[in-house]
């Protein structure tokens, strides 16, 4: 197999950025040890033993993105009005060092936001960013007390949604192509050849999810007393939401640059806020948080799957390493099963 | 019924909205107008069709957009109308609209009512408020293919005499003598001629019968929980009955997460639903 | 400890609930719980990992007869609650624990990973087994605390322990760099640190004080204070709305902080404003059930900063 | 106005300094046209926010004028607006603007020149420390202004 060497590393990510952009972990300077996906530039160091905080999903769904631009103008055939599309033409975006929950939640993602152009379902930012994104994940030797990727079949061995991978193994790391794209990464002549053993990849937690799908929209639905035991501690931030490598709700709205310029844009939204799904009637569907939690749960568990394919969900833990309540979406499904 | 996605040359820009422009502007109520709008690009009003119970997003940019029931008929080709109640953010956008103003409309959307499954049958239609919305599209288009139903009634219920919205439609309907035109008020004065008494009342006083017949009802929350309730005692099943339903909406095609009911989303699987349709679905409204 | 079971069992006698904490299996830190019967009450725990602040949960729980757990620090923000009538002092059984000082989880957490094994014993903290200097590990707010017991119980858990537990208050981390910069390298020190905000508004959902909730203005159209985008100029905005409004009622409880999940010093700006509250106007938030809120009153005769 | 040109905004009682301003204006004192006077019913009504908005939205300084103490219209809006005033004055540095780009004053409506003085006084003060530029950059007609969307995006984004 090929191989890297751990002081290599920054040599490799000299040559990914001649392709594009490179995002890796990185430990952001009076951030109290947070580590997040970052731009890396030459003398920046990467940290790949701790896991980060949020997802790697605003490479594909930007915080907030403009949609479109529009102006409006007057002519002597009154006013008009310029609407401009955004601008999807973009090149290739490295992620280097995602984990295999983060690489497969693009695929999990996929199901809904990069159908083929004619169905029903089209979000073309998405695509595109998707279409250039090079994935260069890190396989896992240990996970932590949050993680619970072995709940799928595949666990930490997955490769869905990669390009490239890579194992930890001596001073370095084993690098495995899993698509053309990394095939063409392998190429570089910065890898050298190795007879190193793949090592052993971690089993994290199981948890039992198969069974929700019906339930979540059947017995569980009607059980508002289960949602409101289970989430009494919860605070109704968007904690959950933001970190999620697959949760894709957005908001719509305007913002005006002048008094006749301005751009439609999207931001992330969260299903936790009440103002989610609040009616200019004042009615509100959702109106508590056991409601919305609810919501949280099925669309993941049961909506989502029986929609699109796959669980909206990816067992990355994010959601329960930084809970500001100490939430375990891990004991709302051992639960939500017994129940 | 699944939904119709939006043809055209932006099917691929879902998000980005066509130009058009106000024609006419009808103010129905205090608080209720009705705009008339015409696509910027002709070809594309030439070839717009919908069916009724579709709806739209009327938007003025620089406020947003909002989804709006299509209250004008199909074979209607010279304009697109939305009927609007002031509320919030856009609706007040809206209101302040004139003739010749730009807006912008992403439409059709959603499903429809299921109009080709129902001839041959008579129709009732039940509506309250601003609810008559769709329900003015789906009576006018059946009063274009009038020899394709049966029996036509429609209950039109509204606080006040001058609550009453599409007043012209109303006389027409009242004058025609081919459909069954009920108008009813909560509280009346003295030169209101129809009925006076809240609609499920008066629902059950007709008494009409669920032989062949279908219902359809859209209008307030409260209305149409006891219409539902009068239905049912009169013998109509949940098959038997439509109505719409009404969703916090933003991106319209079914993304951006907020107006699903379970696993179903209003703006594209809906907003027409079958009661029997509505049963099968978690609770959440 | 001692005594916090019996105790919560006694209270909910007189109570439909009561906030308290219990111990995760997954992490063995201690987690918010809600007691309803003697049953659930067997669960509870006070130790040093009981962080958060449970006053936040009294606001929507207006119609109930609640018993809370409270640290000093806890305490302070259940008066200020009272002070602002969000909660009737006679709803509520304030179960007083004596805090020696908390351990910031989520800093241990961050360095060696999330359910490392944590045993707190006297002055010995062992995580993951390694011996460790536990003062490295305190919480900053216990530094110096203000009340190590509450100043409003009307039931003592264990042992108060009439004594503040550490040394001397510890500014912020950051505070010292933090003063040695310009308004301009503020503004950029500000503009980074902002930039990785993400909008998810835990900062907010924490505080016991930012008791508006659902309809804060961070988020409302009608009035649209902060525009949609996340970036650093609306998470800005943010923040001058929530330190704004917090101007005399943060009881510097730091949970905005611990909750942040990309590390925005937030209590940098709000310390500097209870520092200046408490020099204008010999305030403290939370510190007497009888205070006035400094900003909903004025003083004819001492208000007189002299400028104008 | 050249491109480092600075925009000040007054928020005036309508009761004392917005007579005031206007006295100045009408007996022709001269006076600099940064301003921009937004007229409120009281000093009172000045939520802090606003003058932090201003600043978010491209103004340099930002000066708040109210009826001296005791001639409150309405008794005593000054006297909320006088701790608030200070609290944020007092606050400027640590959101990393210089105190002296916010000022807060008493002026009647009697008391023209003196609003004269007072605005050329904190024009003059302003001037030399130019444009403040808060974060996400300040939005101003004449900036080149980033959207919203591209104010998001983070510095690898934008590249």
């Amino acid at each position: 197999m090929k191989f890297i060497a751990s002081d290599r590393i920054d040599g490799l990510l000299e040559r990914l950025g001649e392709r594009g952009p490179v995002w890796a972990p990185r430990e952001p300077e009076g951030a109290a040890g947070t580590v997040l996906f970052a731009p890396w530039r030459p003398g920046d160091a990467v940290e790949l033993d701790r896991f980060t905080t949020l997802s790697a999903k605003k490479l594909v769904l930007p915080a907030s993105e403009k949609l479109l631009s529009f102006s409006y103008s007057l002519t002597p055939e009154g006013e008009a009005l310029d609407i401009t599309g955004a601008d999807q033409g973009r090149g290739d975006t490295v992620l280097f060092g995602a984990r295999v929950c983060d690489a497969r939640a693009f695929t999990v993602l996929d199901a809904l936001l990069a159908l083929p152009p004619g169905e029903s379902y089209q979000d073309p930012g998405y695509r595109s960013r998707r279409r250039n994104l090079l994935v260069i994940t890190l396989a896992c030797t240990a996970g932590d007390a949050a993680c619970f990727c072995s709940s799928w079949k595949e666990g930490t061995a997955s490769t869905q949604g990669s390009d490239l991978m890579l194992y930890p193994a001596g001073e370095g790391y084993l690098a495995r192509s899993v698509s053309p794209r990394g095939e063409e990464l392998l190429a570089l002549d910065i890898w050298e050849d190795s007879d190193l053993e793949p090592p052993e990849l971690a089993v994290t937690d199981r948890v039992p999810f198969e069974a929700l799908e019906a339930k979540l929209v059947g017995s569980l639905f009607s059980d508002l007393d289960f949602w409101r035991e289970l989430t009494a501690k919860c605070v109704s931030c968007g904690y959950c939401t933001y970190t999620c490598p697959t949760c894709y709700c957005f908001d719509m709205y305007d913002e005006m640059s002048s008094s006749r310029d301005g751009e439609r844009c999207r931001s992330w939204d969260a299903c936790m806020f009440y103002l989610y799904t609040l009616e200019t009637s004042g009615h509100n569907p959702r109106p508590t948080i056991a409601h919305r939690y609810r919501n949280r749960i099925g669309h993941k568990f049961s909506y989502y799957p029986a929609n699109q394919g796959p669980v909206l969900c990816t067992g990355c833990g994010r959601c329960i390493r930084g809970c500001p309540v100490g939430l375990d979406i891990r004991d709302v499904l051992r639960a939500a099963g017994e129940r | 019924m699944s939904t119709i996605p939006r043809q055209g040359k932006k099917a691929l820009e879902p998000l980005r909205p066509e130009k058009a422009t106000v024609v006419d502007v009808i103010r129905e109520t205090h608080n209720i107008k009705s705009l008339r709008v015409v696509f910027d690009d002709e070809e594309l009003m030439t070839s717009f069709t919908f069916q009724p119970g579709q709806v739209g997003q009327l938007g003025v940019m620089g406020a947003g957009e909002s989804t709006f029931a299509i209250a004008s008929p199909p074979s209607q080709r010279e304009y697109i109308q939305f009927s609007v109640m002031k509320t919030g953010v856009v609706t007040t956008a809206i209101h302040e609209l004139a003739v010749g103003d730009r807006v912008t409309v992403r439409a059709p959307m959603g499903n429809h009512f299921p109009v080709d499954r129902w001839q041959g049958k008579n129709v009732l239609v039940i509506g309250g408020g601003i609810g008559m919305a769709p329900l003015r599209s789906l009576f006018l288009h059946m009063m274009d293919h009038r020899e394709e139903y049966g029996h036509l009634q429609l209950i039109y219920g509204a606080r006040t005499p001058s609550d009453i919205c599409y007043r012209d439609d109303c006389r027409d309907w009242k004058q025609c003598g081919d459909v069954d035109f009920i108008t009813t008020i909560d509280t009346g004065n003295q030169d209101w001629e129809g009925r006076v008494g809240l609609v499920p009342a008066v629902l059950e006083e007709e008494e009409p019968s669920p032989e062949n017949n279908i219902a359809v009802t859209c209008g307030p929350p409260v209305m149409i929980k006891f219409v539902l309730e009068s239905l049912g005692k009169m013998g109509f099943r949940d098959e038997q009955i439509y109505t719409t339903l009404e969703r916090r909406m933003k991106c319209g095609i079914g993304l951006c997460g907020r107006c699903n009911v379970g696993p179903r989303y209003v703006c594209t699987d809906g907003p027409v639903f079958s009661l029997k349709e509505l049963g099968e679905l978690p609770d959440e409204m | 400890m001692n005594g916090i079971v019996d105790t919560i069992k006694n209270v909910l006698k007189e109570t439909d609930l009561v906030l308290g904490w219990t111990t995760d299996p997954v992490t063995g830190v201690a987690t918010p719980a809600r007691f309803h019967d003697e049953k659930e009450a067997e669960q509870a725990v006070f130790d040093s990992t009981c962080a958060h602040n449970l006053a936040v949960h009294l606001p929507r729980l207006k119609d109930s007869r609640v018993g809370i757990v409270a640290k000093g620090c806890d305490a302070r923000s259940v008066i200020e609650l009272i002070i602002e009538h969000e909660v009737q002092r006679e709803q509520l059984a304030v179960i007083g624990v004596g805090c020696g000082s908390l351990l910031d989880v989520k800093k241990i957490w961050r360095r060696y990973g999330y359910g490392v094994a944590i045993k707190d014993r006297d002055d010995s903290l062992l995580i993951g087994g390694e011996q460790v200097n536990r003062d490295e590990f305190i919480q900053r707010k216990c530094h110096g605390c203000l009340e190590a017991d509450p100043d409003i119980y009307d039931v003592i858990a264990g042992e108060v322990t009439g004594e503040i537990p550490t040394d001397t208050v510890r500014p912020h981390p950051l505070h010292d760099m933090f003063v040695s910069l310009t308004p301009a390298e503020r503004r950029s020190f500000w503009r980074e640190q902002f930039s990785r905000c993400i909008r998810c508004y835990a900062c907010r959902e924490v505080c016991p004080m930012c008791f508006c909730r659902d309809v804060c203005i961070m988020q409302t159209q009608i009035p649209r204070w902060a525009g949609g985008a996340v970036d650093a100029k609306q998470s800005e905005m943010i923040q001058l709305i929530r330190v704004n409004h917090l101007a005399g009622r943060c009881t510097g409880c730091g949970e905005c902080e611990r909750a942040c999940p990309v590390g925005i010093p937030l209590m940098l700006l709000l310390d500097e404003q209870n520092h200046a509250i408490e020099e204008m106007f010999a305030y403290g938030a939370g510190a007497s059930l009888k205070a006035r809120p400094p900003l909903l009153v004025f003083d004819v005769n001492k208000d007189i900063w002299g400028k104008g | 106005m050249s491109g480092g040109d600075i925009k000040l905004v007054g928020f005036l009682c309508n009761w004392c300094s917005y007579a005031g301003a206007d006295m100045a204006g009408t007996s022709r004192m001269a006076q600099p046209a940064e301003m921009r006077i937004v007229r409120l019913p009281c000093t009172g009504r000045v939520n802090p926010l606003l003058v932090l908005k201003a600043f978010q939205e491209g103004a340099d300084g930002v000066l708040v004028s109210g009826c001296h103490p005791g001639d409150c219209h309405y008794n005593e809006g000054n006297y909320y607006a006088h701790r608030r005033l200070e609290l944020l004055s007092r606050m400027m540095a640590v959101y990393g603007i210089e105190p002296e780009r916010f000022r807060y004053t008493w002026i009647s409506a009697s008391e023209g020149a003196r609003w004269a003085e007072t605005v050329t006084g904190f024009t003059e003060t302003i001037r030399p420390l130019g444009r403040l530029n808060l974060a996400g950059g300040g939005a101003r007609d004449d900036d080149h202004h980033q959207g919203p969307a591209a104010g998001s995006a983070s510095p690898a984004e934008k590249r």
